[in-house]
């Protein structure tokens, strides 16, 4: 019942969020939000499967160009080629981008695109094995190479200056400040919806095979199961919903580049999760949300030291709050109850060593 | 023609890149912690033979290899024992705590040095090369000696040397090791100094041949990382064949194609991808019974 | 009556020792069997072997007529052979019920994992039942202590309903009451599955067991009851052809 | 999860983001540039990532510019407050960044930007709030945003002066090395078609990812093509690699010249001088162009910043495009948008590359083109120049064989 309360009352305050924001102020809690929707994900697949994610961006970005070329596209009208392409040379609209002129196609790709990268790459790591650190690792090199695979594709993609320039949103024009608020309320609903599929998976018997496979994955092998599907299905969930989150980023920041998907912008997806606490749902989404606020504002008031205390943080968080700010008031209890017991075998979390 | 001149290139990437994985194989591969922050070792290695050039004067990048070592190894030896040391065992953690660390030195060396590149010039007699077909510049020639140098002086260490032994113990098995009278956590601070030694000196060997400055060492982490995965943890043998495989892959990949460059980065991702599939452990694995 | 399971010729091979060699080894469906032998004497390997954790070099493992060599661990347990390890892993985040859910669940199809668990199902009640830990049900598994964590495991293989189990160790450090309790647990287990248990605790063995297995060096030495096996100059020789201290450790 | 612990939990969170959030909204900032007896205006380039090294030079001599203006009396009377923003070499940023400057800061104009990326980020923001942008560095060409003031060079005053020289030197085929990104396909694109009409030949074409310090495979097919002559678009740190490994193959500024349109003053010095000296650059200032006006200005700008700091070519522009606005907005009477837009063709100064003319259709500048040769000691000295600043054409329209370029 609290829950619900809770769920209600933050839900109202994110949705009169319009009557108290400058609209600009209003774009940022729109980008936040769309970070906290990856944030989802990856407490599902970071908290719950124990899937260091380091290439979260990679989905991010695929859901992102899905929607961007659909846009650029309408932008450009029927029949011509969208801005970037003329100024790199491109005469014809590439084969891969005409079925994207179709809005269902686009939206439908928005969460394929991601599933499948994700769907491919769980099977490939996971049926071996491949785990912990070894994961975090390729999954960092995903992002590596996906970025470069992105900017040496100028033509398709638009390089390194990415998709920019859009004013039309199914509908909505990007310029106006009434039509943005409703693409933020938009937002804040798939959030929401967001939240509760999460939620349910998490408490669902999936959610606790999730969590036996982070804790024991050959235990949970000699159970009967196959812990390459259980983590491929995790993976490539939070994937989609990176992706979903990408597509909706898309027309709030008005433009989308590969810096937005690469090794330094996936860590940044991650450690709002760590700082909120990856093993609550809505730890990781505030977490998502204080985090690149926290970057905003820094960056803003002090943007030279804004790399001290985003490291500051990192170090922070890792060392006295390892589960994050929702872990804080479980944490302070275990002290206080260690104090009374000095023997007590406190829980630990455990994660892989090896891989 | 090309294809020897290729293998060579090819060899000479690969030097590079060993030198820059080799500290890695032992924190990543023999304590299982994934140090972030080991570029910026390299960085802080770079640095060293800058600060000594003007005492030193032109040999500053020699006399800078021991002296980088010790800087790389102390760093190291810092962060181990106020940071790493509580984390045995959480290494996804360890992974955001030294990703937060190696922002924080960066901008350090932004603060102290500035942010443009800086100008580290290289002995007087390592600037010409030898012809072979292809020409091969002496600091390649200088760096490949280097890290094969590396290579013997860990093994033998490793082999010969009781301290090497002890740490070796501690690799295949830390419970036993400790019950059997090693200070597994001296061991971890010599394992911990040694790799961030050679960070600093894989710094020193690459002021040869690129930039320095405060982001040089984030731009080699990422292949660093993927050559020891390739090899197998804690493997110095796998970590050496994997390091020369992917150098000589990148430079035939990007000698034969257009555009290569790019097109390398990716097909190098993806026979790594692949290579799992068949060694899902790296080219050499310890066997061990223990589950999980 | 053909075996539930059957090991031939079986070879296993760690980098040049020979772990196993030449084992041939039989299961009668119903049956209570020990598997002793002093350290090195492959047995955990053999398990290892039967539930796909290990590849052998040669021989076959069948098991109620299927092939089991070659299989995947999930494959082998879905097949109807459980096991435990030496030391136990349960799941300490998840409370004991949902722990036994989860074991029980394992042939469960993806739409109903994603639903949440509603009361508890009746295998799992009885198997609640069984290991004795009715009171506990609802504490997370993390505050069991080590007896508890064995029981529990042994009740996670149960309701599986597994044809066979593999109990690797299963009162290695427990108290004499706990391996009473271990013990009883052991026997009313055995009254409907096929058990194979792994053991060196010659008390509990004396106490418990009805056939027994040796092994020695990777290889078969003797099979028969307890007083067979005991009066065996072979394994008399194993055993005790060393001096006393190190048969107290080898059987503590 | 406790069930309760989480609820309080966001809550918490949720409430506190929402109160820092909102306690920004009612920013004093807001206030606006007329107001008061100071005129805003916005600064924003990377002061963080990898972009910083490059930009923060720019920032500097803005400021600079700045304190000269309001020294002289200002803008109609006001002082500039600069209000500086760090884009954080992130393109999304700059556009945040952007309309934090426009909607909450009201800024009269900005000063900002060095990648082509974070121009393109910046574009639909200034456009969309009919904004004004001036933006200082060398770039494609091939745009002309009615919200943009462009005081780098364009293609026709850069890269084409270069190929002419070139030509005009006899060099026959040349190699393409670049920075996979914007610009050097773009100037490639260019040259391509330039040596088709002009019988010369590309011997290779090559682009390494930004960032890339690996170059023994690119110095093997240069060693190979053995080309007349390099045009190198690198970008940043490659550079340094890429001239390093150039000279340790053996291969100098007399077997293997190069060309370079993104190496200045400052990216010399992390290159090491001996490493690159003998080779050609093409600008449109070096810090020894001659003049009274520009020792003024390094003298100026070496006493605020340091004798050890060199001045550049973006760092002019950008000092430039702060002097030409300011002079626009005097001659306008007013900072309203429009108004100078209207005023600023035709506004000619005398700045430190010589004099420079707004040309009003284009939004472009009159620059001189300058080709320089790289002296051991860092610094480049002027072979050639075009003799006359060259009125800006960033489509190329008045190059027959350029025709089809810019479709």
């Amino acid at each position: 019942m609290r829950n619900r309360i809770a769920f209600a009352l933050i839900a109202v305050l994110l949705l009169a969020a319009p009557l108290v924001f400058s609209p600009f102020r209003l774009d940022l809690l729109a980008k936040y939000l769309c970070y906290a929707i990856v944030a989802l994900g990856i407490a599902l697949a970071w908290g719950r499967g124990g899937m260091l994610t380091l290439g979260q961006g990679v989905f991010f970005g695929l859901g992102g160009y899905a929607m961007g070329m659909h846009l650029k596209l309408v932008e450009a009208g029927p029949g011509q080629l969208p801005d970037f392409m003329s100024w790199s040379g491109v005469e014809r609209l590439p084969l891969l981008w005409k079925p994207f002129a179709d809005p269902v196609f686009a939206l439908v790709m928005v969460v394929v695109l991601p599933v499948t990268v994700a769907l491919l790459l769980g099977l490939l790591v996971f049926r071996q094995r491949v785990r912990g650190a070894y994961f975090a690792v390729l999954s960092q090199a995903l992002a590596a190479a996906f970025v470069i695979l992105l900017v040496g594709q100028q033509g398709l993609t638009g390089g390194t200056n990415g998709l920019t320039n859009f004013q039309l949103f199914f509908g909505l024009d990007l310029y106006d400040d009434a039509d943005r608020r409703i693409l933020y309320f938009a937002i804040v609903v798939v959030l929401g919806l967001s939240y509760l599929v999460v939620r349910q998976l998490a408490r669902s018997r999936y959610g606790q095979l999730l969590v036996a496979i982070r804790d024991g994955e050959d235990r949970v092998r000699f159970l009967g199961y196959d812990p390459a599907l259980v983590k491929t299905f995790a993976f490539a969930f939070s994937a989609g919903l990176a992706g979903i989150a990408g597509a909706l980023f898309v027309p709030v920041v008005g433009l989308l580049t590969p810096a937005n998907l690469g090794v330094v912008a996936s860590l940044e997806l991650l450690i709002g999760v760590a700082i909120g606490g990856r093993y609550s749902l809505a730890g990781a989404v505030g977490g998502a949300l204080l985090f690149h606020y926290a970057k905003t504002i820094f960056s803003e008031q002090w943007p030279d030291s804004w790399l001290y205390v985003q490291g500051a943080l990192f170090v922070a968080v890792m060392l006295w709050a390892p589960r994050g700010l929702a872990g804080l008031a479980g944490q302070l209890r275990d002290l206080v109850a260690a104090r009374r017991r000095p023997a007590a075998p406190a829980p630990t979390v455990l994660e892989e060593a090896r891989a | 023609m090309g294809t020897l001149n290729q293998l060579v290139i090819g060899a000479s990437i690969g030097a590079v890149l060993l030198l820059a994985s080799l500290g890695l194989t032992f924190t990543f591969g023999q304590m299982g912690v994934i140090n972030m922050a080991h570029g910026e070792f390299i960085m802080a290695g770079a640095y060293t033979a800058y600060v000594l050039q003007p005492l030193v004067g032109e040999q500053a990048v020699l006399v800078a290899l021991p002296v980088a070592f010790a800087v790389g190894g102390v760093l190291g030896l810092i962060l181990e024992r106020l940071f790493i040391r509580r984390f045995y065992g959480r290494p996804l953690d360890t992974l955001l705590l030294t990703w937060g660390i190696s922002l924080i030195l960066q901008q350090v060396a932004r603060d102290v040095f500035g942010a443009p590149n800086v100008q580290v010039t290289a002995p007087g007699w390592l600037t010409g090369g030898i012809d072979v077909g292809v020409r091969i510049p002496y600091n390649r020639v200088f760096i490949l000696v280097l890290a094969v140098g590396c290579v013997a002086a860990i093994s033998l260490y490793l082999s010969k040397l009781r301290q090497g032994r002890r740490m070796r113990a501690v690799m295949q098995n830390r419970q036993l090791a400790a019950v059997s009278g090693v200070a597994t956590g001296r061991v971890d601070q010599a394992t911990f100094f040694i790799g961030s030694g050679l960070a600093g000196v894989a710094g020193v060997a690459l002021t040869l041949i690129g930039p320095v400055g405060p982001t040089l060492g984030s731009g080699y982490i990422v292949d660093a990382f993927l050559v020891v995965v390739a090899g197998g943890l804690g493997q110095l043998r796998g970590a050496v064949i994997a390091a020369f495989a992917l150098g000589v892959l990148n430079s035939f990949v990007e000698f034969w194609t257009a555009n290569g460059a790019s097109f390398a980065k990716v097909v190098v991702f993806a026979v790594i991808i692949a290579f799992l599939q068949f060694r899902p452990q790296g080219m050499f694995v310890l066997r061990s019974r223990a589950l999980t | 009556m053909s075996k539930l399971l059957q090991v031939r010729g079986l070879n296993v091979v760690f980098s040049g020792f020979h772990a196993i060699t030449d084992l041939d080894f039989a299961l009668d469906a119903g049956e209570l069997r020990f598997l002793i032998g002093p350290n090195g004497a492959g047995k955990t390997t053999l398990i290892d072997v039967i539930t796909g954790l290990t590849r052998p070099a040669s021989g076959s493992v069948s098991f109620a007529g299927q092939e089991l060599v070659g299989r995947r661990e999930y494959q082998v347990v879905r097949a109807g052979v459980g096991r435990t390890f030496q030391t136990s892993v349960v799941f300490e985040e998840l409370s004991v019920v949902d722990n036994l859910d989860l074991a029980a669940g394992f042939r469960r199809r993806l739409p109903a994992l994603l639903r949440r668990r509603h009361g508890v199902s009746d295998d799992v009640a009885s198997a609640l039942d069984t290991i004795g830990l009715g009171a506990l049900a609802d504490r997370p598994a993390g505050v069991l202590s080590h007896g508890q964590r064995q029981w529990l495991e042994i009740g996670m293989l149960v309701v599986q309903r597994p044809r066979l189990l593999l109990l690797d160790e299963p009162v290695a450090g427990m108290s004499r009451t706990e391996r009473e309790r271990t013990g009883e647990l052991l026997q009313s287990v055995a009254r409907d599955h096929t058990v194979l248990v792994v053991e060196h605790d010659m008390d509990f063995l004396r106490r418990f067991a009805s056939t027994v297995t040796v092994l020695h060096e990777g290889r078969l030495l003797c099979e028969g009851t307890v007083a067979e096996v005991q009066a065996d100059p072979r394994v008399q020789e194993v055993y005790l052809g060393r001096s006393r201290d190190e048969l107290d450790k080898e059987v503590a | 999860m406790a069930a309760t612990k989480w609820t309080k939990t966001l809550s918490i969170l949720f409430l506190s983001t929402t109160l820092a959030v909102a306690g920004c909204a009612d920013d004093p900032a807001a206030s606006g540039s007329s107001s008061g007896d100071t005129i805003k205006v916005g600064i924003l380039h990377s002061l963080s990532g990898t972009m910083a090294i490059s930009e923060v030079t720019v920032r500097d001599s803005e400021l600079l510019a700045i304190e000269e203006v309001n020294a002289a009396g200002g803008v109609l009377g006001k002082k500039l407050e600069p209000v500086v923003e760090d884009g954080a070499s992130d393109w999304p940023t700059f556009a945040e960044k952007a309309q934090k400057l426009i909607n909450e800061d009201k800024v009269a104009t900005t000063f900002g930007g060095w990648t082509s990326a974070s121009r393109k980020a910046m574009l639909p923001v200034f456009e969309r709030n009919k904004a004004l942008l001036w933006y200082p560095v060398q770039y494609e060409g091939l745009e002309s945003s009615p919200y943009i003031f462009y005081t780098g060079a364009t293609t026709n005053q850069q890269i084409v002066p270069a190929l002419d020289y070139l030509k005009q030197q006899g060099k026959k085929s040349v190699f393409l090395v670049g920075s996979d990104y914007v610009f050097p396909r773009t100037a490639n694109k260019i040259i391509k078609a330039y040596a088709a009409a002009n019988g010369m030949t590309v011997a290779g074409e090559e682009y390494t990812p930004l960032g890339t310090t690996e170059y023994s495979t690119i110095v093997n097919k240069l060693g190979q093509a053995k080309p007349d002559v390099v045009f190198n678009t690198l970008n940043g740190d490659s550079n340094v690699a890429f001239f390093k490994q150039l000279r340790s193959a053996g291969l100098t500024d007399k077997t293997m010249p190069t060309v370079s349109v993104s190496v200045a003053e400052e990216e010399v010095g992390g290159i090491g001088p001996a490493n690159i000296a003998g080779h050609l650059v093409a600008w449109n200032y070096y810090q020894t162009t001659e003049g009274a006006t520009n020792t003024e200005f390094v003298k100026k700008y070496k006493a605020k910043y340091g004798a050890a700091k060199v001045t550049s070519d973006p760092m002019e522009a950008g000092y430039n495009a702060v002097k030409l606005w300011a002079a626009a907005a005097t001659k306008a009477g007013s900072t309203d948008v429009e108004a100078v837009k209207k005023a600023a063709g035709g506004i000619s100064l005398d700045l430190p590359e010589g004099k420079v003319t707004i040309d009003g259709e284009t939004q472009h500048v009159y620059k001189t083109a300058r080709i320089g040769l790289i002296q051991p000691d860092g610094q480049i000295k002027e072979v050639w120049n075009s003799g006359a600043p060259v009125k800006p054409d960033p489509y190329l329209k008045g190059y027959p064989w350029a025709a089809g370029l810019a479709s």
